[in-house]
């Protein structure tokens, strides 16, 4: 799977188009248009783009309510991501599910899930349908720092070895949950070592603003899980450059410490190894960022013109119908 | 009809949908090898394999968010949990994940989950062992709560749990796996959230479900001899809760006992009566009596424990003083 | 009398409890370093230190699981899940373990254990994390269970369940941080399982607690206007639950309406209506009204989440009705 | 701590008296004097022995519901023991335990825990306590090789190591959780291995049948722990001989390899041990034997010969009353 010019570009793309949709929503937040949680993915986009690049159609893809990256990267639009954040009818979760709740089943991304770790048994679950049933695919599950002192961590991980499941198991490091570090919430500082109380094999990468070097781990990684040999554990360090959420005060780090990770911005990163590797131009790459900025301008004004959802709709999907 | 136990009801529903549809499957702990700890799930492991009953570790996130995983994967999974007073430990999944995925995600998603699981008291297994806290589980909207008291309607019921595209939570009663009654020949479903009249009478409307339902049904009977006439009147779900037959019967009686097992404060019996008096304020003869456990852990000793849990005396009384 | 927010009666609460008791200390997620989720223990750590104020792992079990040792150890912990929702994750140490050790081990043991969480809608938070399911824990002997209405309440209740042997969950509604009221000065406390007439009426009585409490309150004002004479009785606690003042009222009125924020069925409601029939059967002259949330999981949009939670013209229309 | 020729002696004879009273604990189960779970320790009598003889006063001890083991090691005697399961008032939880449920507070024995892992949590949160107070105590905590796969040790055992406590995780591995090889339901065969994840410090003792080989594995955790140096996490193979609990069809494993422990048995390796090294002679053993047999004895009939609860006790201990 070496990428051509138009899959670096398609890249580049993604990773612009995340940063665009969030800072336009962060602005739309402030306006008071956008309610709830806004958790920004903005510093860890690389890490989702390099996944995404490398599952085939066949790999589910699932993650905590961090998602508005992972989302873009498996398809969702611009427009279907502002419209759920706005709330609309026209949003992909059709306004139901906003920030946190974001999936399609299309796609294969199951989500956007808000109770930390939950996730995890669920991915071993629908991993557990891909084997009992034939498929080929694997489940990517991607879950915080944070996220692994929870008992679903525990109890998901666990289940996937004893069974023997295919699941990628990728712990986004990103150095803190809420406002606590790492290693004020984990025996271990390095994640990844907790896959040994699984015997699933286990590494990190340490480079997770790199999205080749997120991309190439996580396809071997898959790789290796396709073979037939279980589930795979990946550590992978990152950033976020943005608060916890909107209105977090950020007592628990010093500005310098953002400042210096800034200087790795993933989207930088990325520019400058393609016009370095000169696999796109700068001209190439300005092109594309113009477009970015067209579709997230015009994503945004699809979303505050779309319609709530109308309020007898209240009901509908309390319970599935027919069978 | 062949006069049958419960055990044999629901083991024969579990076994008639597995061979029926091949994405039916069992997961829980102990329905393998050991034949299920209420020896329901019995010959299942030799008959349909390893593949199809999956003994689990004792991780009951695990087992249900693996269950919902599944689920969203396209199997029809009917996970275990070997005792309801364990399902505290998955009450996430059974509350928050599985009864809101439907409607979150804005209709993508669905989770045709059956949840088994046995509850009540009387077996002297102190007070963690022996709870019966049906309505918590039946206070969220998305999840559907069924509690049969009939062999007859524990197989119909769990037919139509396993073909139901919702989280069904299915209670069961340890103590009344013995319990014998007669069941229809062939294939058949019992719609879930219908109430059923289990008993005719005239002068008082006895309103429960699954053991209240037995001591209800036994107290209707020693009053006849008295000359009283009890309609005994079987919720069978308690959400959705059907209380068309309830009204019914109470409009003709003009007098009702709520009989449960479990403790009376915010349980079941309060819905029962509540809604009586909002469908039926004029009708109401004399004030509608519950009858329910004391408010106390169950404690071990079997004369305590006994005391402690509702009597075909104290349903007989309750009837007597509304009389 | 000063006037201070809610927030501030409760920290004021907090910190005079832990100045006058050594082994009084706080453990939670974020509780330490960012000051407090809702920003209610901002200044502790810098005051009491990480001994006294500490910040957990995302493992809500370990949270209270812990919090049940240290107090069997002899320390007076206060516990904190960081909102309702997420106590599910815990739900097995609240409901299962902390209510039942004491009688369970035949008295031998004291649990004297707080456990602080907030809950609530109508902060467009989605389905699993906008919840109000107070009755749920409620229905389970062992626990005491409080929800205070004002910050004169909050403050003394608080007080009460930190000198208190027994588990206690105290539930703060996350929208009424900023809710002013009048607070006492000094030290003291309101005693657990009493609750007050919050405003005098005569023509009808309105029963509700917490933010149900404010709608009422604010409903009662409105009333007022066209000459309706409402009396507000606030519960404070649902465990154990003080039915006193509420006949009381009822016998004077012979009119009432049950204002809860969560779901009906199986809800705080249902329990007060069934007790106001039970011991004051004759002095109803009209059927007793709920107002409660509509039976769905809260939907992220906006509108259609406060078309489904009560408003303060439910409990007027609902007050308007039974007149 | 050398052992003298007394020290030794009262080892064998708790570890006589466990085996009797169990011996007769199924008796009377059998007999239907016993109710609910009766959880035999038979097989495993040198583990709790070995491990109970290297604590000191301060140390807690806490374990699961296979219970009376340790419960006549730390103390209580066996006429406290036989009345609880027989839930009379003179046992040690006055009746309201029985056989899962038996603790003792002045002893420092914590129970006796029916929920799987639950206890861990709670032993983490005991030995922060003696953190707390300057203690210089170690929190024994014991469970089985099941419970391992459970959320609530991974979020107990991280605690544990987080905030560096002081607990002796000890995990007693009999090689199944009720039916369940461990093979079949944790990722790793060797548990010890499991605290890798936590950076504890960790070891197996593959014989855990020789009593004398448990106690100075312990006594140099303990040791370690009282040094300072954090938890420490022991693993000990053991072997049970009867079935999970009364009724066991067993199915899970064949009498061979059952006959094949029996060999082992804890009670003749210490009885050969004592007599090959010439510590005690037959005489004395014997003597010992017949010592316990009538203290057995005894137990029994001042178990039969007790009362029940009085059933007015029953509102006993539900709330801990004063302050
Ligand atoms: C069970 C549970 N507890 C607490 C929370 C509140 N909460 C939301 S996000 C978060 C931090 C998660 O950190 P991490 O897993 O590292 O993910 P990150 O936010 O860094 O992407 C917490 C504590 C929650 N949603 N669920
Ligand atoms: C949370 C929970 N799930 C299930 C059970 C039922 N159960 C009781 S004991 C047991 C097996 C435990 O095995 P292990 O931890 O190895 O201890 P052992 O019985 O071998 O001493 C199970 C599944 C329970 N008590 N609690
Ligand atoms: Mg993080
Ligand atoms: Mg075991």
């Amino acid at each position: 799977m070496t990428l051509k010019k138009k899959d670096h570009l398609e890249l580049y793309r993604q990773m612009v188009l995340i940063r665009r949709v969030e800072e336009r929503a962060a602005e739309l937040y402030q306006e008071g248009k956008i309610g709830g949680f806004l958790h920004l993915y903005i510093g860890q986009e690389a890490v989702s783009t390099g996944i995404v690049s490398a599952r085939i159609a066949e790999d589910r893809v699932i993650t905590a309510y961090r998602d508005h990256g992972v989302a873009i990267n498996c398809g969702i639009s611009a427009k279907q991501v502002l419209a759920e954040l706005l709330g609309k009818e026209t949003g992909i979760s059709k306004g139901r599910g906003g920030s946190m709740h974001m999936a399609s089943v299309e796609n294969n991304y199951w989500g956007g899930h808000a109770i930390v770790g939950a996730h995890l048994p669920i991915a071993s679950g629908m991993a557990l349908g891909d084997q009992y049933l034939g498929n080929q695919g694997v489940t990517i599950c991607m879950f915080g720092d944070g996220a692994t002192n929870i008992g679903f961590f525990h109890e998901g991980v666990n289940l996937s070895k004893v069974w023997n499941l295919p699941v990628l198991w990728i712990c986004e490091n990103n150095q803190y949950g809420m406002g606590t570090a790492v290693d004020r919430a984990s025996a271990v500082e390095e994640i990844h070592i907790k896959a040994e109380g699984y015997g699933i094999p286990h590494s990190r990468l340490d480079d997770g603003m790199d999205v080749m070097k997120v991309r190439s781990k996580v396809a071997e990684a898959l790789d290796f899980i396709r073979a037939g040999n279980g589930p795979y554990f990946l550590e992978i360090m990152t950033y976020r450059f943005e608060g916890h959420s909107m209105g977090d005060p950020q007592r628990y780090r010093d500005k310098e410490e953002v400042t210096q990770w800034e200087k790795t911005d993933p989207i930088g990163i990325y520019h400058r190894y393609l016009v370095d590797e000169k696999i796109a131009s700068k001209a190439d790459l300005d092109k594309i960022e113009a477009a970015v900025e067209t579709e997230t301008q015009e994503a945004v004004e699809f979303a505050e013109s779309s319609p709530d959802p109308a309020l007898d709709t209240l009901f509908d999907f309390v319970y599935a119908e027919g069978n | 009809m062949a006069e049958i136990t419960m055990r044999q009801a629901i083991s024969d529903a579990l076994w008639e949908e597995m061979e029926k549809d091949e994405r039916v499957f069992i997961m829980g702990q102990e329905v393998g090898v050991w034949g299920g700890t209420y020896a329901v799930t019995k010959g299942f492991y030799d008959h349909f394999g390893e593949k199809r009953v999956r003994d689990t570790p004792i991780a009951e996130s695990a087992i249900v968010g693996g269950g919902i995983g599944a689920a969203l994967a396209g199997l029809r999974p009917v996970t275990e949990i070997m005792t309801i007073n364990f399902a505290f430990v998955a009450m996430d999944y059974i509350v928050n994940e599985a009864p809101k995925m439907h409607t979150m995600f804005g209709g993508h998603m669905r989770v045709p989950l059956v949840i088994r699981t046995a509850g009540g008291g009387g077996r002297q297994l102190g007070a963690t062992h022996s709870q019966t806290p049906d309505a918590i589980f039946a206070h969220f909207p998305g999840l559907k709560v069924v509690s049969p008291g009939t062999p007859a309607d524990a197989k119909g019921l769990l037919k139509a749990a396993i073909r139901d595209d919702n989280p069904v939570l299915f209670i069961e009663h340890a103590a009344m796996y013995q319990v014998r009654g007669e069941v229809p020949e062939g294939d058949y479903t019992v719609p879930i959230g219908v109430s059923k009249v289990q008993r005719e009478g005239s002068d008082v409307t006895v309103v429960s479900y699954c053991r209240g339902l037995q001591l209800s049904m036994q107290a209707a009977q020693q009053l006849e001899a008295e000359g009283i006439s009890a309609e005994v009147v079987d919720l069978r779900s308690l959400r959705p809760l059907d209380m068309g037959p309830v009204i019914e019967s109470f409009k003709k009686t003009n007098r009702a006992v709520v009989v449960e097992e479990g403790w009376p404060s915010y349980g079941v019996g309060s819905e029962v009566v509540t809604r009586l008096y909002e469908e039926a304020f004029d009708y109401a003869d004399a004030p509608i009596k519950r009858v329910a456990q004391k408010e106390v852990p169950l404690p071990y000793n079997q004369a305590l424990e006994q005391s402690a849990l509702p009597q075909v005396a104290d349903v007989i009384a309750a009837v007597k003083e509304v009389l």
